[in-house]
């Protein structure tokens, strides 16, 4: 493990105050819990947004709490979830009396906290939450037939369900339509990653899973979950069609239809590879008829040191893209 | 019995997950990611540790916080499905002091109860109920029978042990052994081997 | 070489398409060449200010050509300087009649064909332009008696220096004054960085040098000029020291004085050890009585996907610290 | 003689670097980045192809036209010295159709002044100008004795290799070299080594 770090146990703990030290202008925390974080800005009336998962992920997932996004988040060790406490302390400090919906990841752990979470804000304090939870990756299970639960994990795709939902509850939408807006945009989201190389969780001290060096995973999950296939690295472009391909057939798109797209790095994945791969889903996405209306490039949902890449696409309506287009303001993401 | 019962339970689970530590996480490294002896052990001590002082009388009241602490302490899969069965127990013994021999039944139901509403998860599924599960129903129907306790709880283990080996047969669609898929299959599931070590547990207390 | 590319030799020119594609209102290129871009927002009357220089240090260079930023930047292969004459297209471009100044980091390549484009821009266009050489690793050599040459590289510092000299363009000020706040930054900015893992130039196809598995490299250059030790790797907190313990005796400190800080990741390491460093400095300036007026954490030069990380503090006066804070607008730095 | 002279020895030129790119690339490798060889063929074939079908009678121009197609083609820092020589020449040659002999010198000389004035480094700093240097002073002496083109090529030669040679005593304090401190001193210059080839060069042409 070659890491700039001092005691693995520590990781989490002083990283978050670095992140403090760095963002005292938009970021704080409650109840003297580092990993109960919200942001310094409230909005009175405002439906609260919070989420909340693992660390090593960064700029996931507090770095999208802030102006015009998301309003909290509760801050687990590297790959588990934050408990249900800290979750519950971040509710009652963002409510605002209109309610609070919880954003996060298809993942067991995250699932039972929020769920317990929910049932504790309404217990014990009366404070109506709402849920919508993130499962994009298509290489992780098939789609869900109708009622059925979502098998699939949530990997870069959140952020266009955090970015709506930011804008909608700004807007001062209730807690009803804050949803509404975020089941959207989480149902019209599809992703795909490919790794090239493992990350190590620095409590482990060594890589969780070995990719040979001449091999690829396509598919594979933010923490080194199970791909759909193992293969000799190939160019980018047959490795972007490969992705593409499996993501809007997942999704149909019509020509003319509109995405946002992002292009994410999982690490040590260079921009400029980000870019070469962005040239190749543009002509893809011409080729089909479908418009691009915005592209976001760079490193929104990390796995670590993790070398690879994922490609997310939101299918747009005029509403998504409304509240894609608002500004936001937090120490990793600034629109205007 | 009151609720120094569940104190010396409390104690007793905490010893057995500590004694079993390296053996979890031996279990949980080949399926998952090998976290489950600490979280058992950390989680079920801090459990203990919640309550052992505690001047609370109401039983119900005190599982409550002792499974709240545990979900503080270890919010990993299983710590919180194990959380949400304690604090399911002290939701239907609340208001008790006193409990009968066959309370004893009603707490491991209401935890299986709280573990399911929990996880979703059904019998049959690779999980911790088919560990817990068939101990509950031996346990009942021991009960139903008349026999001593120490009879039911010989009866929890032998029923805890048959459904943790169970597990060998069974396809994992929970949690990261689903993400193996049909790999998952000839391994035994580690959440049902912590089941097994529940009921060993409540037989050191009879 | 595991990367996610085609061919190494379209490297830049397929990054530099994905740019382009994706972000066109804010960056174009000029005279048919991809080399050679240009923000889109041309501001009448203003000093127009260059930067230029080797690609794989994404965001730099090009990254901060933007609103209240740079107007152009001439792009090279990777590590290597872009041609003089791209240099004049840019030049030309983005004069509007105040004159252009450059600002690029000190190296042989880059400094002959600035100054050749600078004679070019003189002789052939009548362009009146000056030049300042940002070189401000104190690992790369002692600092430069007064009136010697500044044999110092230039590293991560030079975005303090963009920041402050495109601010103070934007404010309408005569190229000598732009020039003036310019040098000023690269007068008052120092860092230092370490490196854990060497990086892989694409067209070369293996590293360049090799770091043990259990080493690092104290003061290596973003192209992996050698440092100053090359020893065991420590904590985070250890090398945090070393690194500013050298920054802080070369340009001397007084208690009170303040700073902007960057804590600048090289390519792999994540914005978790980022912020694991970010709290050591704050310690230890603290400790100093050196008040941080600004943190800036992220990867703003990066060098291809090495491991590793710089920090860098800037000295400032009250005029420094009102060109930093203005705001800017760029595809990879947003400032409010 | 006339600027088809000049085009010969850019032709000469282009081939001895061409030939002798592996040998620079490796030299290149030992203390740089291994592209010498690289940006010098494709270099000086730039400056030769902008210029071998060129209507232009003016010396001085044509050579700052092959200078500036290198300085586009290669802006490395020996690609970018070598095209401030070439454009230098061609201040220097301005206005000039015909030439005589010891112009070859002035050639020389104003390519030599060209890299001083871009690269700022003085001979004994282990660069090109080590090379080159010696053999400019060998021909000014050799023209100034009055000896025939051939003796001045040869001398030339003799003089820019004795310069190669002697770079193995000198400390590099430019460009990528200088970064290994005294561990650059005992390798010969990869820069001057292009200034004994392109001597050989002009060898060629008498
Ligand atoms: N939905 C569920 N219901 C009941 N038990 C579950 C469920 N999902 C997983 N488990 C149990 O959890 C165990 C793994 O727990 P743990 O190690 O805490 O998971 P993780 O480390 O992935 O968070 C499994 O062996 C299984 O018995
Ligand atoms: N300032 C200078 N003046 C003259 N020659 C120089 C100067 N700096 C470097 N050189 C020459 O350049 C050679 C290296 O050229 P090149 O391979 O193009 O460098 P790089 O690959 O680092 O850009 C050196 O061997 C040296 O002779
Ligand atoms: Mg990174
Ligand atoms: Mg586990
Ligand atoms: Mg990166
Ligand atoms: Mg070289």
């Amino acid at each position: 493990m070659k890491k700039l770090i001092n005691k693995p146990e520590n990781y989490v703990t002083e990283m978050l105050e670095g992140l403090y030290l760095a963002h005292p202008d938009l970021i704080t925390y409650t109840e003297n819990d580092l990993h109960c974080l919200v942001s310094v800005n409230k909005k009175e009336g405002k439906v609260g947004i919070a989420t909340g998962g693992g660390s090593g992920h960064l700029p996931l997932f507090l770095g999208y709490v802030g102006k015009g996004l998301l309003d909290g988040c509760s801050v687990g060790d590297v790959f588990q979830s934050p408990s249900a406490e800290q979750m519950l302390a971040v509710t009652k400090e963002i409510d605002s009396g209109a309610g609070v919906l919880y954003i996060y990841g298809n993942y067991n752990g995250d699932i039972f906290n929020f769920d317990m979470a929910t049932e504790m804000a309404d217990f014990e304090e009366n404070i109506r939450v709402e849920s919508v939870v993130a499962g994009e990756d298509v290489a992780s299970a098939g789609p869900s037939a109708p009622g059925e639960r979502n098998s699939r994990r949530g990997v870069a795709g959140i952020v266009f369900v955090f970015k709506c939902a930011g804008a909608a509850a700004n807007a001062m939408l209730d807690l009803d339509n804050v949803k509404r807006v975020a089941q959207k945009a989480a149902d019209n989201v599809r992703t795909m990653g490919v790794a090239l190389t493992p990350c190590t969780v620095p409590r482990v001290g060594k890589p969780g899973f070995e990719i040979a060096a001449d091999e690829m995973e396509i598919g594979m999950g933010i923490h080194g979950e199970t791909g759909i296939r193992r293969g000799k690295i190939e160019t980018a472009d047959e490795i972007a069609v490969e992705m593409l391909d499996k993501i809007v057939n997942d999704l149909p798109y019509n020509k003319g239809d509109e995405v946002a797209v992002l292009i994410n790095g999982l690490g040590a994945t260079t921009l400029d590879e980000q870019y070469i791969v962005t040239r190749k889903v543009d002509e893809y996405l011409k080729d089909k008829g479908i418009k691009v209306h915005h592209y976001y490039v760079g490193e929104y949902v990390t796995s670590l040191e993790m070398a690879g890449l994922s490609i997310s696409l939101l299918k747009l309506d005029e509403e998504l893209k409304q509240y894609l287009d608002a500004p936001a303001q937090t120490p990793f993401f600034v629109q205007l | 019995m009151d609720r120094l019962y569940f104190i010396q339970l409390l104690d007793e689970l905490q010893k057995v997950m500590c004694e079993n530590r390296e053996y979890l996480i031996d279990l949980d490294r080949v399926v998952g990611d090998g976290d489950l002896g600490l979280t058992m052990s950390d989680g079920f001590l801090a459990a203990y540790h919640a309550v052992k002082d505690s001047p609370e009388t109401d039983i119900g009241k005190m599982l409550y916080t002792a499974g709240k602490a545990m979900s503080t302490a270890v919010p990993s899969t299983m710590g919180t499905l194990m959380a949400s069965g304690l604090m399911q127990t002290g939701k239907v013994l609340k208001g008790k002091t006193e409990i009968e021999h066959e309370d004893i039944a009603t707490f491991f139901m209401a935890y299986e109860e709280g573990v399911m509403t929990r996880g979703k998860a059904k019998v049959g599924e690779k999980t911790f109920l088919d560990g817990l599960d068939p101990a509950v129903e031996a346990m009942k129907a021991s009960f139903a029978a008349g026999e001593t306790l120490s009879v039911v709880a010989d009866k929890a283990v032998n029923a805890a042990q048959e459904g943790y080996e169970n597990t060998a047969t069974m396809l994992a669609v929970h949690g990261r052994a689903a993400t193996r898929g049909e790999a998952s299959r000839s391994l035994k599931d580690p959440g049902a081997a912590v089941a097994l070590l529940m009921m060993r547990a409540f037989q050191k207390t009879v």
